[in-house]
């Protein structure tokens, strides 16, 4: 998959050209560095040590952010606005939850040597169907990438076959993920309904409760990162990146010139939909529940505001933005508990308005002067 | 429901009706210590012993019984401190204005500390309204002659069937005769005789219906027979009865979308401005309505009428601060709209929730949007829903008006059918703009103000309706003004058609999976707009 | 050319990572003096801070009073508030920054069900304190909650009975919001009624709806043809929060007297109905083990305390407001007889451990970390306050594992030496989980 | 996707100095043939029963007063819109009502909007990169490289519309008639057997519309040219046929001579001329 690096000439759709994916690599390898041996070797009490909270904190910060970026791929190159890119991101995470539940085992309260907790408790006498072979890592995890990709596969075949657009197409999303939300908190549904997935023990042998398994993750987590950065890159900056670009700003044009413009979207679609996925299985282990408010709409808004303050169309701003925001929510929630709604709420309008191409806008201003890299609103 | 007229009870009241009807030529008021006895028996703790002392009390003919079993029902008959005892006049607050039970004259006010209220359960309260109900049939006040004979329906036995009979040669009053007649009729086919059958044979009234289904179980065959009859004869009009119901309740939810969304369909539609915040215009009309209320305490009625206008004011200046402070930025971005107006809805929320409370708070429902209008005894429609279904359709009708009527409107599709040119032809645009946005928000309140009176009025009142809104906009077509009703309708007509076999959540699943669907089928909604604006 | 960009973006970057770490660690060490830490863990924002921000504002509260009474082991008192915004997620995190941040010795917090669940490994790893002061579906019992709420048998079984025995109520309608705690209580009020008064299946009507569920209609005229058939009806409702309001205006549009079919509510208090018009709803009925109507002494102290805390004259009490009340004298009690606030010590000391609750009467700790409460049923007044019009002779203990499931009926809870078990399994004498899949096997059987 | 569709879009590796070679069947004359196609949007005809037949290597120019339906037919060549009836050919194998526009487009059919279209955000290199012929399909266009033979290719075609000097430019930064050139551009890289081009020259300089001309001629021949415009004197500068629609179908065809006698079409067209200019 991976192609040549693009040759110079195409900095135009990627503003940093490759020196921005070697400093963002770079940068994450060095962060995920310095917290490591501030966690590890820092003693306890000393103000550089980094604790396992805040390891843990930054471990989901970077799930996030890889979230952030599979959106980036479709609303900022593509021009799809999807506001329903929770709803791959819970489904990634159910897997890995529904994998995490296995295997407690008989831990349970009920001690139940199959059947989690919640489903002894609602009287039920053996797994569902699409419970089964989630006791095997390697199906749970493929899963992982195989059920958010399934989805969008029929949802964006739909779509894009009939040529549904802009707001049309975001409010669908929406209604997706809408839909989803509902039913995954209905009880019958044998997802645990609103309590989801919780009181997990262990992944892959390792207890989820231990600080290395902690740090562990927050490492993978780092990792996925890199590797969903660098695939994005590799889209982007080959041909079908700028056949995406093409779409975004001239869809009838990208048709007249000979490609199937549905089936370019799909395919981004579709990888985009596994990536969120993805982030969405490293995050559940780190935050220890799944459950359906990840589907909530207003989450799947959020994900797009990250984007948008980080700089659409910039994979790296994706995630500044993603960082940005949680780390300003974890403070706020902190330090000011009835007033963060606020600071949020201002800090989103305050970036909308002032800072269009998002922080990363700031880091390449004089460039903005020649390049519009985002001429028109793809949902206009 | 069980017979609270029992034998014993019955007898001791016509006696005392009897008494009373003699008390009106020569009243001998007995002196108030065999009236203290009387609520004396009333304060104690066996319920049954209370049901006792109640009946104790209708049978003494004294002329404030009634009054003290109203205070009763009510929970203002208490005892102070020091024994007396206490008709509360007004228990809302932590002090009470209070008047002497026996004398009548007022006490001033006295706090909870130093009262005990007297208290009662369901089972009084019923004793109590059927005991009233009996008072009331002798009683001079039509109406109140009317409501104690639509309670006697299935509560007659046979000790008041002869008054009841005699009553009903002297009532001169239709209703009131034919609704005891009912009642009688009720007692006649429980106890299994035929003319009972026959006289509720196409009645639609529920206690009909369960004596008549008692007989069809009874032992004599021919009675069972007519009464499974009876039964059959009405079903047809039931299911008809209960399809018009159900079509009610669609309409009046659909309206409820219309109206949260009508306004979206201008910003969103017109201007092409996602705006997140519209649902918390939409609580910030019904938190005026709420305010009004508190200006004008006790004339709920009014104060809802008057925060019509006053919701789309509030609403609309609002909507104008953001469409100045924000949007205005933003023109031919509309995804940056829809980042800036979430992060302003937050903003609002909490404003609420630190300024007001983040508790619900009470608008009251005044009278006369209170209650069902009686169709049939089998189908009545609840009027505050009407009231809100009909206000919805009038705010369509008038944003047609203005749509297609008035310069505004004309400037409005103007500048959206082609900005460039409706500026060079001299029409200020941004002017335009706000009053659009003002517009929409404005409407927005006014549908604050109608939810007020169905839902919580709470910080997250807009939240549960920004979603929904959306999607009755886009499935019924963006820029489209009847196509956001005829969507708001039908979904609400489909939800409430599935709710009964598929249960709430599903219903809603289903419509969202429809109108997934539907915008492939149709990728621009429901009534498309025409024209090069639609391209893009 | 690009080069020149770099530098800001990386040192941007990296700065923006030091500050996060600087941040994060300096709120570590900020926290190293006297004060006794009391960590509050409600919701302020999001959905339901309507119902949790009061009682963080209790607590606040109950801390100033203990203060002014002279602190702690002669140490003062510190709240430290955190906002989980209504996120099952966030709960779980900032739980943890409570325990490993601020080291605080207690947390006051949750409401929710799934909240409890998100926080409770945190607190079994990280060995913290936590009183939970809602009424929830029981099924569970840790060494590290101590659940000041009621359990189903402190609430929904009470209740019941009284409709039956008092009321005569012979048809039930259970109708909850479809979630955890109305599946557990109605499934268990399904067996009680079925197995302990032989009720009829055609009699027991369930119906769930969605969080928030705002349009009431077609379930209401259902409920009403379900109560016209003759039969005294009643209403069994565990609708959540919000969607009481739409629920209760429906039921009196549509004529639905308290005298023809009354409503009992496990989670509509006082403070629901400072949302509602409370006038068409005379005369329904809500279970709690505390009303603000209640009368006794402490519980008029208690009203004007809190009236004067919030400056409100209109400010309501509720039931979770006086768990709240019971828990933290429960824990003051255990502080000052385990003579300090190390976490097991406490633990140790607080089972047993008796206090005043706002009805006149006792609440004592028990070994399952439930407590002991009276059940009282109330009816809604115009004024939107409850006239207690029953209750149990003596207070009830709360049972962690309901005897009316399969699942649970043999496990019970005893967190005192040796046992020290959450789920005990009295018939095969083992701790950890019951026989449950023979058990759920054999119910299917039935 | 299908075996069918498959077959139908595979491309040949390509003699990039030669001319793309088509499954196009010429062997009899004509390479687009309509016949009775009549449009229909809500009532009114756009286009009504228009008959049109351009032969191989022919440059047509076809004129007619605004509403003639001259958009709408190349909406109807190109994919874009459905016929409510007739039928349209291209060569004598492949019916064009039954394909999509990336179908038609790698059948060898070009197109030049009216309002110049070109991708602002990609450079003037790339825009003519994406349009080379090439294979289109998902996982060619993810791994293709950049050949010397295609920079040849693009270079020679940036050396022939006059934007070598801004190649690496943003196209959203070009003048008008640059976009108009670049889209041009964009169409001889797709190398098509037929090439529908509207108004080419709308915002040209005098001798912009003169090479421009060349150009054209230059490819009648080894590609079919249709050129839709308004001013006359390029029309008479380029035209060997020229037909001429009127309220959707034709009225006029034959050379520039013949009609711009023709009483009917003096009648309806060069009468508004003038406005059609404004």
């Amino acid at each position: 998959m991976m192609t040549q690096p693009p040759s110079s000439q195409f900095w135009l759709t990627c503003p940093f050209g490759e020196r921005a994916t070697q400093v963002f690599l770079g940068v994450l390898f060095a962060a995920l560095l310095i917290v490591t041996v501030l966690h590890v070797a820092v003693p306890q009490g000393s103000p550089l040590h980094v604790n396992a909270y805040t390891v843990n904190l930054f471990g989901k910060y970077l799930s996030y952010a890889l979230l952030a970026v599979a959106v980036d791929l479709v609303w900022g190159y593509l021009g799809i606005l999807s506001l329903g890119h929770g709803a791959f991101f819970a489904i990634g995470g159910y897997a890995m939850g529904m994998y995490l539940m296995r295997q407690i085992g008989d831990r349970g309260t009920y001690g139940h040597p199959v059947l989690p907790d919640f489903m002894v408790f609602l009287n039920w006498d053996s797994l569902p169907w699409y419970w089964q072979g989630f006791d095997m890592a390697w199906f749970a995890f493929a899963m992982v990438l195989l059920a958010p990709g399934l989805l969008a596969l029929v949802f964006g075949f739909l779509a894009f076959r009939s040529r549904v657009t802009g707001v049309y197409l975001s409010i669908i999303t929406q209604a997706l993920t809408f839909a989803l939300m509902l039913a995954f908190f209905r009880n019958e549904m044998g997802f645990g309904g609103n309590n989801g997935l919780t009181d997990f023990r262990e992944l892959l042998g390792f207890n989820l409760r231990s600080n290395d398994t902690r740090l562990g993750l927050f490492l993978a987590t780092g990792v996925a990162l890199a590797l969903g950065y660098i695939l994005c890159r590799a889209i982007v900056t080959s041909k079908l990146g700028r056949v995406c670009v093409a779409t975004r700003d001239a869809e009838a044009r990208t048709r007249f010139i000979g490609y199937r413009v549905e089936r370019f979207q799909l395919f981004v679609f579709v990888v985009s939909a596994m990536l969120a996925g993805l982030a969405g299985a490293l995050y559940v282990p780190q935050v220890g529940i799944i459950n359906p408010s990840e589907f909530s709409p207003l989450f799947s808004i959020e994900i797009v505001l990250w984007v948008a303050l980080g700089g659409r169309a910039t994979l790296y701003g994706a995630v500044i933005g993603a960082m940005l925001v949680n780390y300003a929510k974890t403070v706020f929630t902190g330090v000011m508990p009835d007033a963060w709604l606020f600071a949020l709420g201002a800090m989103f309008v305050l970036v909308t308005v002032l800072l269009p191409k998002g922080v990363a806008g700031l880091l390449q201003k004089q460039r903005r002067k020649k390049t519009p890299t985002i001429t028109k609103e793809a949902t206009a | 429901m069980r017979r609270f007229l029992s034998l014993g009870f019955v007898c001791c009241l016509l006696l005392s009706l009897s008494l009373t009807a003699q008390a009106q030529t020569n009243v001998t008021p007995p002196d108030d210590k065999s009236a203290y006895a009387l609520l004396e028996a009333l304060d104690v703790d066996s319920y049954r012993d209370k049901g006792e002392a109640i009946t104790a009390v209708l049978q003494s003919d004294d002329e404030r019984a009634r009054d003290w079993l109203q205070a009763l029902l009510d929970g203002r008959l208490q005892r102070s401190d020091d024994g007396r005892f206490i008709v509360v006049l007004d228990n809302s607050g932590r002090n009470w204005p209070v008047a002497d039970a026996l004398t009548g004259e007022p006490l001033g006010e006295m706090s909870r500390r130093e009262l005990d209220r007297i208290g009662i359960n369901n089972a009084l309260r019923n004793q109590l309204r059927s005991a009233i109900a009996v008072v009331d049939l002798y009683s001079p006040n039509v109406e109140r002659r009317r409501t104690s004979a639509n309670r006697l329906l299935g509560e007659v036995d046979g000790e008041l069937l002869a008054p009841i009979n005699e009553l009903i040669l002297e009532e001169d009053d239709g209703q009131v005769r034919n609704r005891l007649s009912q009642a009688v009729a009720i007692y006649r086919t429980e106890q299994g005789e035929m003319e009972g059958v026959e006289a509720l044979t196409g009645s639609l009234h529920p206690r009909a219906r369960v004596a008549l289904s008692r007989a069809a179980h009874g032992d004599d065959p021919v009675v069972a027979d007519a009464a499974r009859n009876a039964l059959a004869s009405v079903e047809q009009n039931l299911k008809i009865n209960r399809g018009v119901e159900t079509l009610y309740f669609g309409l009046s939810l659909g309206s409820v979308l219309v109206l949260a969304a009508i306004g979206l369909a201008i910003t969103f539609g017109v201007m092409g401005v996602i705006n997140m915040a519209h649902g918390e215009l939409m609580m910030l009309g019904a938190y005026t309505t709420w305010m009004m209320q508190q200006l004008l305490p006790g004339q709920p009625g009014l104060a809802l009428v008057l925060s019509i206008p006053a919701g789309f004011l509030v609403a609309a200046l609002v909507g104008v601060a953001i469409e100045r402070s924000v949007i205005q930025f933003l023109k031919g971005r509309p995804l940056e709209t829809l980042l800036a107006t979430f992060g302003i809805s937050l903003i609002l929320q909490q404003l609420v929730r630190t300024g007001i409370s983040p508790l619900n708070r009470t608008v009251i429902t005044p009278e006369w949007m209170s209650g069902s209008l009686v169709i049939n005894d089998a189908l009545s429609l609840t009027i505050n829903r009407m009231v809100v279904l009909a206000f919805a359709l009038v705010v369509f009708a008038g944003l047609m008006l203005i749509m297609r009527r008035t310069r505004l409107g004309l400037e409005v599709r103007a500048v959206t059918q082609n900005r460039a040119m409706a500026r060079s032809m001299g029409i200020r645009a941004t002017r335009v703009d706000i009053m659009t946005f003002a517009l929409g928000s404005g409407v927005a309140g006014l549908a604050g103000v109608a939810l007020s009176q169905l839902t919580n009025v709470g910080p997250n009142l807009g939240q549960n309706y920004i979603i929904d809104s959306f999607m009755v906009v886009v499935f019924g077509g963006v820029g489209n003004l009847w196509g956001t009703l005829v969507a708001g309708l039908s979904l609400g007509v489909i939800n409430q058609v599935l709710e009964p076999w598929a249960g709430a959540v599903l219903a809603k699943i289903i419509v969202l999976v429809f109108i997934i669907l539907f915008i492939q089928k149709r990728p621009r909604g429901l009534f498309p707009q025409k024209g090069r604006a639609a391209e893009g | 050319m690009a080069t020149q960009h770099n530098y800001p973006s990386r040192r941007f970057i990296t700065s923006v990572l030091a500050a996060a770490v600087m941040g994060a660690s300096a709120q570590a060490i900020a926290q190293e003096d006297d004060p006794i830490k009391v960590g509050i863990l409600h919701s302020l924002s999001g959905t339901m801070a309507i119902s949790e921000s009061t009682l963080k504002d209790t607590v606040e509260m109950l801390i100033e009073q203990q203060n002014e009474a002279g602190g702690l082991l002669g140490r003062q008192l510190e709240a430290v508030v955190v906002d989980p915004a209504s996120n099952w997620p966030l709960f779980a995190e900032r739980a943890r920054e409570l325990l490993a941040q601020h080291e605080v010795d207690v947390v006051f917090g949750n409401w929710t069900s799934v909240s409890r669940k998100a926080v409770l490994p945190v607190f079994e790893e990280l060995n913290g304190l936590l009183f939970y002061p809602v009424q929830y579906e029981g099924e569970e019992s840790s060494e590290n909650v101590f659940y000041t709420g009621a359990a189903p048998n402190q609430q929904a079984i009470p209740a019941v009975e009284y409709l039956i025995n008092e009321v005569g109520i012979e048809r039930f309608a259970l109708v909850g919001t479809d979630y955890v705690y109305p599946r557990t209580t109605n499934r268990i009020l399904e067996a009680f009624l079925k197995d302990e008064h032989g009720v009829a299946d055609e009699d027991i009507m369930v119906n769930y709806t969605p969080f928030g569920h705002s349009d009431w209609q077609n379930i209401v005229s259902e409920i009403r043809r379900f109560g016209e058939e003759g039969k005294p009806t009643a209403v069994v409702s565990t609708i959540n929060g919000d969607a009481n309001v739409p629920f209760y205006r429906e039921l009196a549009n549509q004529g639905i007297d308290a005298a023809d079919i009354p409503v009992i509510a496990f989670s509509v208090g006082e403070q629901e109905l400072s949302g509602i018009d409370t006038a068409p709803l005379v005369g329904h009925l809500a279970a709690w083990n505390y009303f603000m109507s209640v009368d006794a002494d402490e519980n008029y102290d208690f009203i004007d305390a809190w009236i004067e805390h919030t400056g409100d004259e209109e400010a309501v009490t509720n039931d979770p407001m006086e768990a709240h009340y019971i828990g933290f004298n429960m824990w003051a009690e255990a502080v000052r007889k385990a003579g300090t606030t190390e976490v097991d010590a406490v633990k140790d000391a607080i089972i047993g451990v008796t206090v005043p609750n706002l009805s006149g009467g006792y609440a004592a700790m028990m070994p399952n970390h439930h407590i002991t409460k009276p059940v009282l049923i109330g009816e809604v007044q115009d004024n939107g306050q409850f006239d207690i019009v029953w209750q149990t002779p003596s207070t009830v203990a709360g049972d962690a594992w309901s005897d009316f499931l399969p699942g649970s009926r043999d496990l019970i809870a005893d967190w005192r030496k040796p046992m020290e078990c959450g789920n005990f399994n009295v018939v095969n004498g083992s701790c950890g989980g019951s026989t449950a899949a023979e058990e759920a096997e054999a119910a299917l059987a039935e | 996707m299908s075996l069918l569709q498959s077959l139908r879009t595979r491309d040949r590796v390509f003699e990039f100095m030669a001319p793309a070679a088509s499954p196009v069947d010429v062997r009899h004359g004509p390479i687009l043939y309509m016949e009775d196609v009549t449009v229909s949007f809500d009532g009114f005809k756009a286009i009504n029963n228009l008959n049109l037949t351009i032969d191989n290597g022919e440059l047509r120019c076809i004129i007619g007063p605004n509403g003639a339906g001259k958009t709408t037919m190349m909406d109807i060549i190109t994919g874009k819109t459905r016929p409510t009836e007739g039928s349209v050919w291209f060569g004598s194998r492949h019916n064009l009502l039954n394909m999509n526009e990336p179908e038609i487009a790698s059948l060898g059919i070009g197109r030049k909007f009216q309002k110049p279209t070109v991708f602002e955000a990609l450079s003037v290199f790339e825009n003519l990169e994406l349009a080379m012929a090439a294979d289109k399909r998902i996982f060619p266009t993810l791994t293709a490289r950049m050949t010397g033979e295609i920079k040849d290719r693009i270079d020679e075609v940036l050396e022939t519309i006059g934007l070598t000097t801004l190649r690496f430019q943003p196209a959203g930064i070009l003048s008008h008639g640059q976009k108009q050139w670049l889209e041009i551009g964009m169409l001889l890289m797709q190398r098509p057997r037929l090439l529908l081009v509207d108004e080419p020259v709308a915002g040209m300089t005098e001798q912009e519309m003169e090479r421009t001309a060349e150009l054209l001629t230059g490819l009648a021949g080894k590609q079919s040219v249709v050129v839709v415009e308004h001013d006359m004197g390029f029309v008479r500068s380029i035209a060997r046929k020229v037909t001429v629609l009127h309220q959707g179908s034709v009225l006029a065809e034959g050379s520039m001579d013949q009609v711009s006698n023709d009483p009917n079409v003096v009648e309806v067209y060069l009468g508004a001329d003038d406005e059609e200019a404004a």
